[in-house]
Formats: structure tokens, C-alpha cells, sequence
């Protein structure tokens, strides 16, 4: 019968202003850096920022911020502990360093798990960490989070300019608020980020060099 | 106490279905509690009934029956089915408890018993969910 | 009941000889173009190669070899067109360039259909290009496909490292053959895998450069 | 003509499952062909009964009987349920071929007709299965 948890998981995010998927068709773009970075800034401007790492299968926010030895605590759910001022959410705290091999269905299973249990706290900004895709877990945000913003990520390759024109496709064609789209890993002057992309409405945000 | 989250998630969506439904009054709801989970069966009772007191309207602690649903695995690779309880006695309590936050972390953790796999099905006993809600118009 | 796909796929793979799947956890370092690029010189070398593009969600091996207007036989199945001397299959055929919105669940049906429909000619090598993660194409082609072999791709990242040792570790634990790990973009001399991966018993291929 | 490989694994199927279960004869058997992929019946039919001449044992045409079964689809986003032979309506000849091929592709083409997601399961008629065998120890 019906999923209890898809009832809690909007009120989860009550206090949380704003929500932002940092996502991208392709893998090794640099999502993870820029999701990582954006919330470090926003929590040194003194914003109450979360992160969430929703890529299971490849978590590296942790890496990237060299988290280590913190746990959440139970609390009618459970809290993200602080890290440089970040309410830090990774499924890296039950997983350890171990594989974890989870076909998609348990991956919408898990996450559906974790926005129903974590408990944030007041937040300006919550920045969600995309794994590589459109798969379950950009769809389930989609589904789930009503409120979620998109911010894009792509480099100067062609490979992943065109996996993200897919991407971009499917989040227009529903409606979704797309923040804009940030070039990664830039080689040579001037932005390479192809004029149709940009043709699609959507805001650039500049360029970051290699 | 992190039982807290899904008692919320369970009496609310009792109450919504009611309402859904246009109940007058509950008279019983039936709710099935995975044995993944390891939910302590105490503490999501005090937390279901914490949060009636705060208002549950139709909806009392007598009317509710839980009910544990026994968790069997089965291996997408060899087809080998068993119960979780036989992996549960290899699994430390660490591991064990990080399953009862997440449960597909099981596939972190436990292994089919036949080929090795990591590969399987949670084919029941997963999670908490309502099983029925009997009312009257 | 029964799922009669499942009962032909090895009779698909009957006249094949080696088969290759080019995997490593995360995305952006180059399986792809590793992919691409062996099928391409096994080709040259005159062995029958073919290519399977298993990356449904952003597929990239054609935009790679730059295919374009072939088309699948239909001949009791269908049959990979040739591209330079490579039989090549890709669900690009069949959903150009739109977006493909997929769940896992649905990705291992169709690559099961795709297994189960396909008749490669005989064949030396068959290169499977893998989407990163071990979500369910990784199980799905261990699953399904018992002879087939893993190539590992990684980058001098610290991050590419992580997550490649995690899969490794799951190809050791079920007794999958490793062919090795092949370091690609190394930016500095000398090799910057981590000794504590290639202590995991499985052959250094070689680095390539940025 | 790839109605073949999929006949081919129905025939396969059936003979192996005949042979687990030791029936000396095959009384019946229902194979269910999925909406969906439009398979061609006359040409599904023409390919097991060419797969059956080059030995089909047991089994042979007059005992297998094909149904189809509509295909309903359910939006995971608002939960509309509908039927893909309206979706079909708008499809070109050349999506709904992508299908017939590959099912899933059908996210690439059709779209909630409420809410416009391609975010649907596909609740029945998907692919070509076996319902059941029946027969004789
Ligand atoms: N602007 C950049 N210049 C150089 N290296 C970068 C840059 N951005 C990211 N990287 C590196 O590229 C790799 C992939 O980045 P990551 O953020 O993990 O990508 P994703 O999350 O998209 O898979 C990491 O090793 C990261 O340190
Ligand atoms: N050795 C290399 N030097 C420079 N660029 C590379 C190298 N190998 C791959 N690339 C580029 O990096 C990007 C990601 O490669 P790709 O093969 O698509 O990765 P993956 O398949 O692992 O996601 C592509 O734009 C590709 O052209
Ligand atoms: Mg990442
Ligand atoms: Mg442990
Ligand atoms: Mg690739
Ligand atoms: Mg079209
Ligand atoms: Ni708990
Ligand atoms: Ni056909
Ligand atoms: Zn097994
Ligand atoms: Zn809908």
C-alpha cells in the first residue's frame, strides 16, 4: 500500500529557502567541485548552507571537503553534523568506504529513505550534489522536491555539451527553474560553450580554467 | 530515535488517507514494520504516541496493531533465496545499524549466502508501511 | 512469469571471442575514448571488433567515432551496422539525440532486450563502453554475460581513485577477471595510481597523457 | 523480421522449462506479446513455426497460444494511469518502431498526458512473456 515517507518529505525542507541540484549530463565535469565549493563560499558569507551528496554510487563531496570523523545525531530523524559551517548529509556516513553496488531502484529507495529522515535545520541555501545522468536520482528530485532549482555544469567537450543539451531538454520541458549553466575546466580564451545551448533560454554563469 | 521520522511519515499519511476517504472514524490500521530495519518496536510506539497526544484526531494508539514483516533476500544472480536474520548473525553491530538507517545499505554489507553476490532483491520486509486502514463513513 | 530474453543471450555471444567491458567508477576519465579508441586499433590490426555503447544516458562512442547514418539489418534480430571495420551498436538508433529519461530498472530491461536481440557476427573482440557506477549495467553485464572481462580506466584524481578501488574491490570479491588499469590524463611524470590500488593484484596497462 | 530473436527465446524457454519440470507432453502454452512493442503476429507466429520444424520436440504451433495484453502506462509523478494506444496516436512512424525495438525508449517519446513527465512505469503490456505451461508427466 501507499509510501508512508513521500508524506514527511516536503515538510523536511519547510525551513530550507532555497534548493539547488548541481547536476550536468556527464560524468568528471566537475559537479561535485562546484557543489563543494558553492556551499563552502555561501557558509563563509555566513548563509546557513547544506549539502547533500546524492551520488551513491561515486560520493566525493567528502573527499573533496576531507570530512572525517563526524556522524549525524538522532533526533527525531536525523541531523546533518556541521562541517566549516556546512550541515553535511552523505550516504558516505553508512557506507563507509566500502562498494556500494545498488541498482537504480535501490538508489530512489535510499534517497527516499534519507529526505524522509534528515532532519536540516534552518537553512538559506541547500545545495544538492548530482550524480552523472538522468536517472533515478534527478528524476526523484524532480518528483520529490518540488521546489528544487537546477544549476548546470558542462566543459568545453563536445561529449558533454551534447549529453547536457539531453539534459536540459527534459528539465525545460517540465518546468523546472534552471539557475544557469557554469563551464567547467576551460583550456582556451573565450567561452566554448556552444551557441545552441545557450539559445535555449538559459542564463551563462562564466567560465572556471583548468 | 530516529524511529521518530517514520512514525510522523506513518500517522500522517493515516490521516490523510482517512481524510482522503472521508472517514468519520478509524476503527483499525494495520501497520507492517520491515525487519530490515530493525526498528525497535518500543521506541516507534512512544514516538507514534508522542505525536498523537500533539494531535491525531481520529486517529488513537488502540487502534493501531503493528505487525513485523519477516525480510527475505533473493539473489538476482543465482536465484538463492534466504532470510536477512541468517545474514544478520555475520554482520557487526555497526553494520547492522547503518542498515537500520538505510536499508539498501545491505547491499553494502551482505552478500548471498550460494554465490557471493551483492546483486539481490529485497523481496519482503522492507521499510514501514500501512498495510490497511478500516473505517466508517 | 519467466523472462525468455534471458534464456538466448548466451547463445548471442556464441561466436564472440573475447569480450571486453571498459569500466571504471566515475565518470569523465575516458572510458569512452579508451573504448573507442581499442576498438578502433583492433579493428585496424584486422581483428573483428565490435563496439556496444552501454551508456544509455549519455552515450558517447558515436559522437567519439563521429557515426553517423547507419542503421541496424533486421535479419532474424538485428545486426550492428559496420562503422571503419566495427560492428557498432548504440541506443542512439533508436533515440537519436533526445533525451533519454531512464530508471535503472528500465536501462537493465532495455540492455537485456539488447542483449537478447542482437546477433553479432563472428567477432575476436567485442568492447563494451560502460556508463560510470556499479549501478545495474555493471551487475547486469556480470550478471548476464559470464565471460566477460573488466578494463579499468582511472585519472591521477584522488576522487577517480576512490571510487575505482570501491569497484575493484567488488570485481575481486566475485571473481570477475581484470584485464588492468589503464591511468589516463596524467598530467605529471610517473604514474600517480595509488600503490594501494595496483596492490590489489591486478596488472598497471600504462599511463596516457592529457 | 526481429520478431525472430524474440521467438526464438520463447521457444527456448518453453523447452527448457518442459524439460525442468519433465513433462512428456506440452498440452498448452500462453505466451503473452505486450502491447507496447507492436510486435507483428503474423510474423511472430511465421518465426516459431520455422524455429519448431528445426526441432522443436515437445512442442509444436497448435499448442501455443498467443494474447496480447494492453499496455497501460502510470505517471510516478501525478499518478495518471493511461493507455500507450492513445500516446500511439501521436507517435511517428519512426518513434513508435524505436519502441517496437527497444520498449524503453518509450520515455524518449511519450510523455504524461496530464503532468507531460517522461517519468512512467509501464504497468502492463511490456515485452513478450511466458504465461504459463501446461502438460503432461
Ligand atoms: N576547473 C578545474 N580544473 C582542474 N581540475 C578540475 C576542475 N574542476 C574539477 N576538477 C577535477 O576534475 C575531477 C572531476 O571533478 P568532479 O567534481 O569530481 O566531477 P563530477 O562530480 O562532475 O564527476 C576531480 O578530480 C576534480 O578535482
Ligand atoms: N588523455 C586525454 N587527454 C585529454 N582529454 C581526454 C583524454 N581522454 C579523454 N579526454 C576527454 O575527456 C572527456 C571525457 O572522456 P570520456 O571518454 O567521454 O569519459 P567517460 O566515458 O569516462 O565519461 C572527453 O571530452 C574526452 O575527449
Ligand atoms: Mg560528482
Ligand atoms: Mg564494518
Ligand atoms: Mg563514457
Ligand atoms: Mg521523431
Ligand atoms: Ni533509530
Ligand atoms: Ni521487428
Ligand atoms: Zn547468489
Ligand atoms: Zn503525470
Amino acid at each position: 500500500m501507499m509510501d508512508p515517507r513521500l508524506n514527511v518529505i516536503n515538510k523536511r525542507f519547510q525551513n530550507v529557502k532555497k534548493i539547488i541540484a548541481v547536476s550536468g549530463g556527464k560524468g568528471g565535469i566537475g559537479k561535485s567541485q562546484t557543489a563543494a565549493s558553492l556551499a563552502l563560499c555561501l557558509a563563509k558569507h555566513n548563509y546557513r548552507t547544506g549539502l547533500l551528496d546524492l551520488d551513491f554510487c561515486g560520493p566525493s563531496t567528502h573527499v573533496i571537503l576531507g570530512v572525517e570523523g563526524i556522524y549525524p545525531e538522532e533526533e527525531k530523524g536525523i541531523v546533518p553534523p556541521k562541517f566549516n559551517g556546512i550541515s553535511f548529509m552523505s550516504i558516505t556516513y553508512y557506507t563507509g568506504n566500502n562498494p556500494s553496488p545498488l541498482r537504480g531502484s535501490e538508489i530512489s529507495n535510499a534517497i527516499i529513505e534519507i529526505l524522509a529522515i534528515t532532519r536540516w535545520e534552518d537553512l538559506d541555501f541547500l545545495i544538492i550534489d548530482m550524480p552523472p545522468g538522468t536517472g533515478d536520482p534527478v528524476l526523484d528530485v524532480i518528483r520529490l522536491i518540488k521546489r528544487v532549482e537546477f544549476l548546470l555544469v558542462t566543459t568545453p567537450s563536445r561529449v558533454a555539451q551534447e549529453v547536457l543539451k539531453r539534459e536540459l531538454k527534459v528539465l525545460n520541458e517540465l518546468g523546472i527553474t534552471v539557475i544557469g549553466i557554469l563551464e567547467n575546466m576551460k583550456t582556451k580564451k573565450g567561452s566554448q560553450v556552444a551557441s545552441e545551448l545557450l539559445n535555449l533560454g538559459v542564463p551563462f554563469l562564466g567560465s572556471i580554467d583548468f | 530515535m530516529h524511529e521518530w521520522a517514520l512514525a510522523e511519515a506513518v500517522v500522517e499519511t493515516v490521516l490523510k488517507e482517512a481524510g482522503k476517504e472521508n472517514l468519520k472514524e478509524i476503527v483499525r490500521v494495520k501497520v507492517m514494520v520491515g525487519e530490515l530495519q530493525q526498528i525497535e518496536l518500543d521506541v516507534f510506539n512512544f514516538a507514534m504516541e508522542n505525536i498523537l497526544q500533539q494531535g491525531g484526531g481520529a486517529l488513537s494508539m488502540e487502534k493501531i496493531s503493528l505487525e513485523v514483516d519477516k525480510c527475505v533476500l533473493r539473489c538476482k544472480v543465482c536465484g538463492e533465496d534466504w532470510y536477512y536474520s541468517d545474514s544478520l548473525q555475520d554482520l557487526s553491530e555497526e553494520d547492522s545499524e547503518a542498515i537500520h538507517f538505510v536499508p539498501e545499505v545491505a547491499h553494502v554489507y551482505v552478500r548471498c549466502p550460494r554465490c557471493g553476490s551483492p546483486d539481490f532483491e529485497i523481496t519482503s520486509g522492507r521499510g514501514v508501511w500501512i498495510d490497511y486502514i478500516e473505517g466508517e463513513k
